[in-house]
């Protein structure tokens, strides 16, 4: 393998140079998800049959199906079915799209959260007086947070990544220009350990804020009791 | 003040509570004994519906809920109207020892945040706990936990306190203080609706008291006349069994 | 060589298509939006250098507006995504090696065709007499990129020879798979072969036999639009006359080094 | 926009035929990834600095970096290193590289999910007797599982969907037949749509199977009174 | 059996066990009493190692073991010489109630399942749930769980027993039959450590009873002794408050 390093440096910043794409695509879409998870996971609860079929099928449909998929039919398909989508540039139907999609399964990592925060604790705040938002909102999701933080990071890394499907859309990101040089230049070894440095540098810094994140939220448990058990296993 | 009427539950086939009713008037407070699993505490969680009775009517305070027709507001009300300390404490986890008892101030009964805060430091002197004002539920020992509990529910001043087992983690010398507390309670007409299983607790704190068995309400009275003159043979043998174990301790 | 005679030829181009502008003087600019391949390499890619496409097609399109008097904008995107942008308007044409197959022609409408691909076999390098005719394929473990007609037909030789084909993603891929020995032939144009060997990363080379199959590229577009009946004929002017002033056969000596526009 | 709904019939089963690669590949490495995260999720608890740092490299390269990328390498680049590997299939190849894969988030997901249980649960164990491993199989783990359900299902889907990059080892399955329909035919529309129903149907019956798991795991609240939460909110 | 040298805990900057020291003999029952949060469950929870002390030794049995140096394999011998009823009963909450019982003993003592079993359905019978063996702890009373808490330690027959507050949630008359069981127990020569608030049930059960205060153990001395002639004064105000709630009750 005559791997070319000098090629590596040259190509680098050419590659680097579409990473504000992945990261305001990711950030853009990844807040927008998050609000609607938990917008969905709030809807999980309301007693409709028909709202629950609708969210079932929304989470399936979303989750289920390739995204490159999903973008396609709605940049591509709205567009022919109603003319005024045909000014949504690639750039806003990707972020739109990324975020139904990722919405779908954050909202499924949030209710696996709240799933396991005990129902003693939403129990003691009715009981307290607090409406089921407000026990939600203090107590439930507080103490869920921590559960799901392994897993929201999980499904934020992904979004990351995937928004290289965008390029679908006409959108370059990093690993879609990776691809592009690869392609040309047929040096896909090095431009993919372009790729391959840049994310991993991206994700070790998410993985960093991570460790900080569950730090801070774990106030329900011994944390020395935590560490002894650590020692001893 | 609280009137419950032909309250049943059932979990699944297990008949719980039968044809449960009570009457309690407003500053009474009503004591509950009666031996383990017999639904002393089903009852106040029917109360104020943490769980869903099978059957039968609540009134706090003027409202009445049935099972059948409820709102979600009516039963936000409901509970609104009362408070409960739960046999397990069950403090929020995320919060410290202060939010615990400040959290329903400002978010369910209209407190100033900084009202609720006010309150709260007060009510942990009285419980003997601002050390702890920080500290997380999970640093707290039994009976630590069991006083932010009770202080959490006397905070909101509700119209009627169902207390489950309040002084079961408490030494004697904090026993005497909830009894202080209740008595205080009591004169600023709070009704009180108490699960014991401490019979001179219940004999000192109580207007009335009564014997609870397989999910039905056997006896009712005066402590008098369930501790010393007790009419039902289950009760009979209940204040028997309870007051002969080691016998009274003699100075 | 070659390269010199047809860079002779080019001063005389612009006089020709002169005579061509003048004739559509009247006719207003059209602007097009054109999607194509980002990394096609010689036909369309784009490299480190320049985020803006570049190869063969880029140069034909470019001296195709000049000629016709359109204004070209090249955008590259992933190469399904280039057709769905055609479907739904937000590209009027495709320009990257697209064969008019029948198929293709119920939903769109091309131009003429102005691109030759030759397509045949390739073996790793020194190997070239071991695939000389199609019954020396018999048994043999044929990788082919996937999406095209060469697939196709591929599976249509199937009738006269039993051999395997694996089909990939990505024209490196594959090669990558036949240098390794992972696979004993590749089916593809004979310019990404040769370029694959000129590169010499990839030590394959074409088999000493004659491509297998000729198909020619056009330019899609969505049927039943004045608009682009109007883009159609004037393009197909506009090829005509490169063909004929030798303009494409110099961009395809520059970019294959090899005659690929030859109809 | 002429949807051919002809076509889709036709393209139908050329595209299902593919269904079993898919399935094959996904559950093969699904498998895997779940025996190695729960290996990765006990190592996790080891105190040894070297192999924490290990994990963590391990975690954020195959977590971080994108599939093709690492398929790439295993397949291409180890080959050219070693050469034993070039008898390596491209369906090997690419149920390691899923697997390793799936493990890096599956093990997250676990984690999280395992972080949940409370401590007092482990204590319990402990003061019985049980040493820390079998804790973790007789009380963490069967508690974690229910909590982590959504998220492993969601890590599962993902990886069915993903199988579609082992196309770049020319392993050709529902997604890659697909696309190649599609790029043959241009007909991208009609080919999409035939996968997102595909796609769209098995998502339902794992989701189904996820609500019947979900459901029968669910030992530990009291589902009376959770039905009651949900008959008020 | 049981020997306790130096035993200090600390949490972050707050000292909750100082330099205890404490020795029980075999088959002795040992009562621990003192106010709410004095650090009795610390000791106990420091005896089998969930709470690291931060510096002292613990023996039991001849197993000596320091927080300095101490092995997992350790660690694990000397739990598997006691076991623990937990102040809020922590039992397995996806475990029935038999399987609460029979887990530790066939995973942990060398049972077969079935011999777990058949031991579990018996511990059952005597702790009077063998209707509930097939329930989960969430549908299980307070006192329903303390009892199966109570079962699945005795079920161990360790050498050493820690109770930590074992009859909280239980009514008079239980508590009397665990009085009886522990009697049982200790003539089996089971030496017991047992935290209680109870003081009738202390003074009834133990051979010794101990008053811990602030984290020390103040004093030590035969039930008699601690509660009608104690020597410290810290003692004597507790055991005063302790007697003085509400009198003893009169039949
Ligand atoms: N969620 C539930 N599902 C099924 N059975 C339940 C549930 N909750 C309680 N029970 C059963 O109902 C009965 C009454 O329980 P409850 O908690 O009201 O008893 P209690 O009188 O408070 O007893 P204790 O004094 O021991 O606390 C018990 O037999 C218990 O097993
Ligand atoms: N994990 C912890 N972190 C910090 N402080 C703790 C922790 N656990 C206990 N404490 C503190 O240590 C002290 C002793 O607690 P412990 O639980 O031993 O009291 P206790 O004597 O059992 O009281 P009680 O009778 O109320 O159960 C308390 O003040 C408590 O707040
Ligand atoms: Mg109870
Ligand atoms: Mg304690």
């Amino acid at each position: 393998m005559n791997f070319d390093i000098e090629y590596v440096i040259r190509v680098f910043p050419t590659i680097l140079k579409y990473l504000p794409v992945t990261l305001e695509i990711a950030f853009l879409s990844g807040a927008i998800a998050m609000l609607l998870s938990v917008c969905i996971v709030l809807l999980r609860r309301v007693p409709s049959r028909i709202l629950q079929a609708i969210l079932n099928f929304y989470l399936d449909f979303f989750r289920g199906t390739p995204v490159v998929v999903q973008l396609f039919f709605l940049y591509y398909g709205l567009a022919q079915l109603f003319p005024i989508f045909k000014n949504l540039s690639g750039f806003s139907a990707a972020v739109i799209g990324l975020s139904l999609n990722a919405s779908s399964y954050m909202s499924e990592s949030i209710r696996g959260a709240v799933q396991s925060v005990h129902r003693r604790q939403t129990e003691a705040g009715l009981a307290c007086g607090l409406t089921h938002l407000q026990v939600m909102r203090h107590i439930v999701f507080p103490q869920a947070a921590k559960v799901a933080v392994p897993t929201l990071v999980n499904d934020f890394i992904g979004l990351m990544k995937s928004t290289s499907v965008a390029f679908v859309l006409g959108v370059r990101d990093v690993m879609a220009q990776t691809k592009m040089l690869g392609g040309s230049s047929y040096r896909y070894f090095e431009c993919y350990f372009v790729a391959i440095i840049i994310y991993f540098i991206l994700t070790k810094l998410i993985h960093c804020f991570q460790k900080w994140l569950e730090r801070k939220l774990d106030v329900t448990t011994r944390k020395e009791g935590a560490a002894c058990s650590t020692s001893e296993a | 003040m609280l009137d419950i009427r032909g309250l049943n539950k059932q979990f699944g086939g297990l008949h719980v509570l039968h044809d449960v009713d009570l009457s309690v008037k407003k500053g009474e407070v009503v004591s509950i004994i009666g031996p383990s699993g017999t639904g002393k505490s089903t009852l106040l969680r029917c109360i104020n519906f943490l769980e869903v009775p099978t059957s039968g009517t609540i009134t706090i305070d003027g409202l009445t809920i049935s099972p059948e027709h409820c709102t979600k507001q009516e039963i936000y009300q409901l509970r609104h109207k009362s408070a409960m300390i739960f046999q397990d404490h069950s403090l929020f986890e995320n919060k410290t020892v202060l939010e615990n008892i400040a959290l329903p101030l400002w978010s369910a009964y209209g407190y100033t945040k900084a009202a609720a805060r006010e309150k709260a430091e007060s009510i942990l002197e009285m419980i003997g706990l601002a050390d702890k004002r920080s500290a997380y539920p999970y640093a707290l020992s039994g009976g630590q936990q069991q006083r932010v509990g009770i202080g959490r529910a006397i905070a909101i001043e509700p119209k009627v306190m169902l207390f489950d087992e309040p002084t079961s983690a408490l030494d004697p010398s904090l026993v005497e203080e909830v009894l202080e507390l209740i008595r205080t309670l009591a004169l600023k007409h709070a009704t009180m609706l108490i699960v014991t299983h401490e019979m001179n607790f219940a004999r000192n704190v109580s207007d009335r008291v009564i014997f609870m068995n397989h999910g039905s309400i056997v006896e009712s009275g005066t402590p008098e006349e369930i501790f010393l003159h007790p009419s039902d043979p289950e009760t009979q043998a209940f204040v028997q069994k309870s007051v002969h174990r080691g016998g009274p301790l003699v100075l | 060589g070659g390269g010199d005679t047809t860079s002779s030829s080019q001063p005389s181009a612009p006089t020709e298509s002169a005579d061509v502008t003048q004739a559509q003087t009247e006719s207003e600019t059209i602007t097009l939006k054109i999607g194509t391949h980002g990394s096609f390499s010689p036909y369309a890619f784009v490299d480190e250098n320049s985020d803006d496409p570049q190869g063969f097609e880029v140069d034909v399109m470019n001296e195709i507006a000049k000629r016709a008097n359109l204004e070209v904008d090249i955008q590259v995107a992933e190469w399904n995504g280039v057709f769905g942008m055609l479907d739904a308007g937000q590209l009027d044409t495709i320009a990257c090696v697209v064969s008019p197959t029948d198929e293709r022609r119920e939903k769109y409408d091309f131009s003429e065709p102005y691109l030759r691909m030759d397509i045949g076999i390739g073996v790793q390098e020194g190997q070239a007499d071991s695939i000389q005719k199609l019954e020396d394929l018999a048994g043999k473990k044929i990788g082919v990129n996937a999406g095209g007609q060469a697939m196709e037909f591929l599976e249509s030789l199937q009738d006269q020879v039993q051999f395997e084909i694996v089909a990939y993603e990505s024209p490196a891929s594959m090669e990558y798979d036949l240098a390794l020995g992972r696979l004993d032939g590749i089916y593809e144009s004979i310019v990404a072969i040769l370029q694959a060997q000129g590169r010499g990363d990839c030590p394959i080379e074409p088999a000493a036999m004659d491509p297998l199959t000729t198909s020619v590229c056009a330019y899609p577009f969505v049927k039943n639009s004045e608009r682009n009946a109007e883009v159609i004929t004037r393009i197909n002017a506009a090829i005509k006359e490169m063909q004929e002033d030798g303009t494409m056969m110099e961009l395809s000596m520059k970019w294959f080094n090899l005659d690929q526009v030859t109809i």
